[in-house]
């Protein structure tokens, strides 16, 4: 074990609220300056199939989970059985003695197996079976000799609109569980981490960054359907549909979702949708028409393991030549994968500046990792975020227009665009081959001329790709490459290198199309040794990297299991390669 | 206001001679002037069929979508903005077709939307095939030995899906059609308008005359009609075949989409300031 | 005859505690126990939701698809081999939200589909938003206040869309519920039933107590119902508060869609040889 | 102009029936055994806007239009103007004297503008407008003397349904044209064709030579729903319909037709659906299903230029990387797009074994070009087309198993399949990430196995891509590369630069997906110099040649404005790069 460091996991059921009580206790030490990292794991279904949710807790900064668990929770039988094998050879399981029986499975050396009456108590209590969390979350304080007044200041928040006796209950059950391993287990208390850590930081899933550029670029329609692990996007903004004046529509289907979104863009309003791969699925029609009518519009496509329905609430990479190339026809798009939390606001803020910029669609690709994981920040930083509406033309600029085109020919390929209640700027948009007016073009050399003009954008957009960031140092004796939401896991994976004496790097990409090309080669071209990290079973970063610049990444790692990278994966493999 | 001849494009329209979309074209540009439509403020949303042409033909602005989703670019456009007034152009294939489950919604939605569905019981646009409103039997290129569903009644389906502006009209009819045109475009909330064009090229059998042998006016029958009861105009909507009723079936006054939307309230989202949002407040409820 | 026990698989449902939905699975297995279906000629369609579990609880063939799209995968099958029984288990979401269209247009084709729609009033599997049968002010996570528009009512929809067997029944009216789903499952052509189902852990509005205390059968009523007239079952689709009928609203024999095609009338697709087509009659054509 | 060969074009506007009078036209030559090649240009509209229709007849094989013709007939004095620079020096431009006003506009050297009085001829017959054309084919039997009987036997039967007054009044106009031309035009008269060539010729498009290759594969239902250019597949199986028991559907949309096929194939039925990119991008969530559930599964995308609507009734080829990676998630599929008719023919019948064998979608891509372009056959070849339903198990094989496993893992990644009916199959198949019987997976372990055991089917799925066929000269100082329909004109291109002199090749390829690597790669790196022909912005095969071997044709030439390629361009290119 770590000191000043801890790695938490409880293990049970689906339905039994892992994910509430960890995310408590998270902020129990968020809120006193610690960084944190909180991963969740849902099964496919509402009740009853094994899931956990684990939480890393530290004194320095930290970008994933580990594999390594100090403490682990087990509210079943099964959940020992599962997870005993991460956790650390001095660590600690603390199992319902009422619920759980290892006893007569094999144990792992080492490992303390601490029984605690987790439903005896609640019964006691005369609480519901769902309080056996809080006290084993008791217990695990006491183990660690944290005090419990902050929690009990979150529980006392959270409950407080059940009303006082469920505030009082919970509170009590917190401190049944801590004074129970306090007078039992005292001999292996030991203090883990100092009380406090600095200010209070944030705390936020990927979901909430993204929420929360998007409201702060001015988002003001968003209009979905509900699929994992997008839905919280949909449900955090329709929170606040009325604080920020923003209307929220759950469509019949994610076909209406995407046309609306069209719609509202093309009337002068920044809108958004966001779905999974099937409901993109979906969209890939109307994502056309936005290119042909050169209508700005942001698409959220969270990746989750498919083909299909697959493994919905599962994590993957498996999309991203499929966003490359979805729909008939070729067409300027942007593709941005934001790699963390911080990345993911900044970037979703950015998307729509783009979008209205070079009228094209514009899409942000997530995953179940990105979207659903905690992550801490110390404060927001939004000064620098300036809407930019592109060649949106104002009133006065229209009435000096003789004879306003929609879609003038212009050396950028961008046309000054108006939106219906401008008087000067009548016309139609339309999602066939046009003239610069918007009506129909059939002439060959025409078409030609229209279909360069959307592709002159091209140059203009990659100017405003954001080149792969290289963390780590400059000279390695390995590279690696990753994308998206895989950079937390290497740059804990590059730490741990470096720990052993391994000089690595990491070419992180976040915008990946069009591919920032020769950024890229440069550092590809100056690696020893190359090794790209992917989330998927192809390795579609490499192939794309192969298809627009020739070159082969050396190595490739990828995972393709529903779950996320974890550090050791990737230590391991660039021993292996090296 | 705007006369039809101000809202006359530079462009002609290519449909074929006798064509009854020349018919709707027209009747169109007559109500948007009687209903005192301003051009800036209206949007003429279609789909793809012959029909979906409509917008080139029509100075306001118009949005030219794909086949089967005029209702939601509709809607978006009307949530964005709703001064706009909102008119979708759609075919009956891309209406009651690929179409039919935004067609449904958007109903019980009541977002205020006119919807002109160009009825003309087969598919123009790609040569002839089975609409869902062409009749049972009916042989065209994709049932050679003719359909053999029963076909949609639009009239029906919208009262049942709760639709709160309920007309059908014969573009023969052209007075007739004009004026529960206008009417339509001034109802507050979703108005259907569903619109028998016969098309001269493909559609042998619901030609002119047989309409015109078949329609009338429901305020023409004894007693009259009196749009306000939802049975009576589902029972009156049963009937299609030696007589076709014509004219406005329901209508209700009810609160529209937008006006549930406490967030419009001031003004348009396409009016609302977006320069600088604050999020200050909320970010702190992270901690 | 196969007994519900011997319809039973290896594995166990994790639908929450008290879900509807075990009761919806009973039901079903006894229907198809009492309605003498054989399993290797019996298949069960599902989308996806809670409800879109059922096929692997039901040691019958299963095709567990996407979300939306029961029908037009049911549809396949039946023609495929039209001796085999077709059921479609929807969600409510699945069957009138993304799955509307299908719904529509299945209904006046008349394919024998036994539909199934698992109505909760909720999205459940996705945790909880609106669904298109939740009522008008309903919080959900998507509508966190409340939601704005109709519901869909399924029956009314249906009899206006031309079902031949229209039904809701009440999933704590066991008896009664599986009385009437051996019906449907015995009906020639599309059987709609609507099934209240109440889900325990996102919709507590209305829950079971809430149902008890409305539904009441529409034979009980003085005068009983005969589910022959169209007009009358409309009328009767638009009670829905105080008191929700349940039992047969509407059945009548047709003509399947599967029946007016002479390429079954030997035997099902599935059973025609394919080995050595001859095309060289044809190919004479293009001379 | 060549001897013994005749380019032909008329030129007027939608709804004059140009295609089916050039049809009648052609095939009063191919019955007489000429070769011939039709292409049709259609506006997106019903009636009005400019047309043509071309045809080239030949005694020898042809495999693609000109660029030049030998006879206009123009309807229309702006079918002059935009035309006459395609008519060859010493060419004809017939043209409706009561319609046509060439005289004040530019003409061109050389060409013979003769003026026919079309309409007073018309008139004079109270013969409908559409008459003309028949009148200006009978002036050009004249101009190159060629005997009218044929012609007008075609006229009886195909306007025989119309009563006999038509037949009657269609020949007696094909006979005032013939009789026009020869009494005013005699000393332009010669002679282009012998009056026989050989046995009746067939004479269909890719579009019918698709439709009977799936009836003969035994395909039972097409769900489709109509889509330029697929609609006629729907038409002529349609009205086959009862001839060869098939069930036809015109469904409600494109994601139904999808569900549909897929629903028929599992319940043990070959089934297929055709389509546009339009359609298919609906499809693309449905594709998935198909993949993760194992379920064989034809799809026939016909492509048109996009993005979007685009250009409706013109031809491209601008969706194969989008066939390549529809869909969310990862899954082998078979992408086939044959160049010409015969192959159209044969590959979709090996398409529905293809389906079966590995349980996979196949996707066959063709394009407006080659689905409405007719060509000619010297007969049907069908004798070594066998059906092969793969690993479909007998009600025998059946009866031994003890516990069916539908997604059983295998050597080779493909499960026996049962089929609804069949007592001891009983199963599920799903959408969802399953194990061996279809029951949920997600155990990471387990997931992995099944996601290994649909890519283990790949190399088997290699091993049966017809591998690229080198078309012309081993030893060439260029090589082209080419795929699909644009086979037609590369060949005739390869056949004029052979005559002057330049040894060039072609590397056709039909078997497009999963790329037959290793035997490209041979052909790609024995070429001195190599050239990719496309239609398309991006070159697209060019790019996933390069993702899949890394390396880089060196020179393309892509068309993206609706039409297809002319062999002269073709032959420009490679004298540039040369
Ligand atoms: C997704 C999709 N599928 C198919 C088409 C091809 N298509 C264009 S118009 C049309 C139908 C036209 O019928 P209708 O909507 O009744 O309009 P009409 O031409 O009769 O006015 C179809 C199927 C398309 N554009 N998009
Ligand atoms: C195309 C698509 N969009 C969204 C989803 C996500 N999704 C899964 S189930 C479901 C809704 C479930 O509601 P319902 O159909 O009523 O079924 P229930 O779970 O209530 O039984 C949704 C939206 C999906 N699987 N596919
Ligand atoms: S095809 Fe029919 S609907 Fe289309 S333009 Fe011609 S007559 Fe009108
Ligand atoms: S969420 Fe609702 S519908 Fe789903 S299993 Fe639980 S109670 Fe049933
Ligand atoms: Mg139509
Ligand atoms: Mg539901």
């Amino acid at each position: 074990m770590k000191q000043n460091e801890v790695a938490f996991k409880i293990a049970g059921e689906a339905g039994q609220g892992l994910n509430v009580s960890t995310l408590n206790l998270a902020r129990t030490f968020t809120r006193k300056g610690f960084h944190a990292f909180l991963l969740t794991d849902n099964p496919n279904s509402i009740k009853l199939e094994p899931t956990w949710c684990s939480l890393r807790v530290s004194t320095s900064l930290i970008a994933s989970q580990t594999e390594r668990i100090d403490v682990l929770v087990a509210l079943k039988t099964d959940a020992v059985l599962r997870y005993q094998a991460e956790v650390s050879d001095d660590g600690f399981i603390i199992y319902d003695e009422d619920a759980v029986n290892p006893e007569g499975e094999k144990q792992l050396a080492g490992i303390k197996y601490l029984p605690v009456p987790l439903s005896r108590i609640a019964n006691t209590m005369k609480a519901p079976d769902l309080i056996r969390n809080t006290i084993a979350l008791g217990g695990f304080l006491a183990l660690i000799d944290y005090h419990p007044a902050g929690m009990k200041e979150i529980i006392a928040e959270v409950f407080a609109r059940k009303g006082e006796a469920i505030v009082n209950q919970n509170i009590s059950a917190l401190e049944a569980g801590f004074n129970f391993v306090q007078n039992n287990y005292g001999s292996f208390i030991r203090k883990r981490l100092p009380e406090e850590n600095g200010p209070a930081r944030l705390f936020l899933t990927g979901n909430d960054a993204l929420s929360l550029g998007a409201i702060k670029a001015g988002c003001k329609l968003l209009a979905a359907y509900p699929m994992t692990p997008a839905s919280p996007i949909l449900h955090y903004i329709a929170s606040k549909e009325r604080e920020y004046q923003i209307v929220v529509k759950h469509t019949e289907d994610e076909i209406a979702a995407m046309n609306m979104v069209i719609g509202a863009n093309f009337a002068g309003v920044r809108a958004m949708t966001c779905t999974s791969g099937g409901g993109f699925s979906l969209m890939v029609e109307a994502l056309g028409m936005a290119a042909q009518s050169e209508t700005p519009v942001v698409v959220v496509v969270g990746q989750r393991p498919g083909p299909s329905t697959g493994q919905p609430t599962h994590t993957g990479q498996g999309e991203l030549q499929f966003l490359i190339s979805a729909s008939q026809g070729e067409f300027p798009r942007i593709i941005i994968a934001p790699g963390d939390a911080t990345e993911t606001f900044r970037e979703t803020f950015n998307a729509f500046n783009l979008a209205e910029k070079f009228q094209v669609p514009v899409l942000i690709l997530t995953d179940k990792y990105l979207a659903e994981s905690y992550t801490d920040w110390s404060e927001l930083k939004d000064d620098d975020l300036k809407i930019d509406r592109g060649k949106l033309l104002t009133e006065a600029q229209l009435s000096a227009e003789q004879n306003y085109l929609r879609y003038q020919i212009t050396s950028d390929g961008i046309s000054p665009r108006s939106i219906p209640s401008q008087q000067n700027g009548i016309h139609v948009a339309t999602s066939y081959e046009h003239d610069e007016s918007g009506w129909y073009q059939e002439d060959p050399a025409g078409v030609k001329k229209m279909y360069d003009k959307r592709f002159a954008k091209m140059p203009f957009i990659l100017k405003e790709m954001k080149e792969p960031k290289l963390y780590g140092p400059d000279e390695a004796q390995i590279t690696l490459l990753a994308w998206g939401s895989t950079k937390g896991p290497v740059l804990e994976a590059l730490e741990r290198l470096a720990n052993e004496g391994i000089a690595a790097n990491l070419v992180h990409l976040t915008y990946l199309w069009p591919l920032p090309v020769e950024a890229l080669s440069g550092l590809i071209k100056n690696a020893q040794k190359t090794i790209m990290i992917e989330g998927n079973y192809t390795g579609q970063l490499a192939q794309v990297i192969r298809q627009e610049t020739g070159l082969k990444i050396d190595h490739i790692l990828t995972k393709y299991n529903g779950q996320p990278f974890y550090p050791a994966e990737i230590c391991a493999k660039v021993k292996e390669v090296l | 206001m705007v006369t039809p001849l101000e809202l006359k494009t530079e462009h002609n329209p290519s449909w074929c001679l006798g064509c009854g979309n020349y018919g709707i074209l027209n009747g169109l540009k007559s109500a948007i002037s009687q209903a005192g439509l301003e051009p800036h403020l209206t949007v003429l949303v279609s789909g793809i069929g012959c029909s979906g042409k409509d917008p080139h033909f029509v100075k306001t602005y118009g949005f030219e979508g794909i086949h089967g989703r005029v209702l939601p670019v509709a809607t978006g456009i009307r949530l964005a903005n709703h001064k706009l007034k909102v008119i979708g152009c759609a075919g009956d294939g891309d209406a009651y077709g690929i179409g039919g489950n935004h067609f449904l919604h958007t109903m019980r939605r009541n977002v205020e939307i006119t919807y002109l569905v160009h009825d003309n019981q087969i598919y123009g646009l790609t040569t002839g095939q089975t609409s869902p409103t062409s009749v049972k039997g009916f042989a065209t290129k994709s049932t050679p030995f003719g359909a053999i569903e029963e076909p949609v009644n639009p009239v029906s389906l919208a009262i049942a899906a709760g639709a709160t502006f309920v007309a059908r009209v014969f573009v023969g009819e052209f007075n007739h059609f004009k004026q529960v045109l206008t009417q339509a475009l001034k109802h507050k909330g979703f108005a259907l308008v569903d619109i028998l064009q016969p098309c001269v090229t493909f559609n042998h059998l619901n030609t002119y005359p047989w309409f015109k042998q078949r329609v009338y006016k429901l305020e023409d029958e004894p007693g009259g009609h009196e749009p306000l009861d939802r049975m009576k105009a589902f029972i009156r909507a049963q009937e299609w075949g030696e007589r076709i009723p014509i004219g406005v079936f329901f209508q209700e006054t009810k609160p529209t989409y937008e006006d549930q939307l406490p967030q419009l309230k001031e003004r348009p989202l396409a009016e609302q300031d977006i320069s600088s949002v604050d999020i200050s407040k909320t970010i702190s409820e992270f901690i």
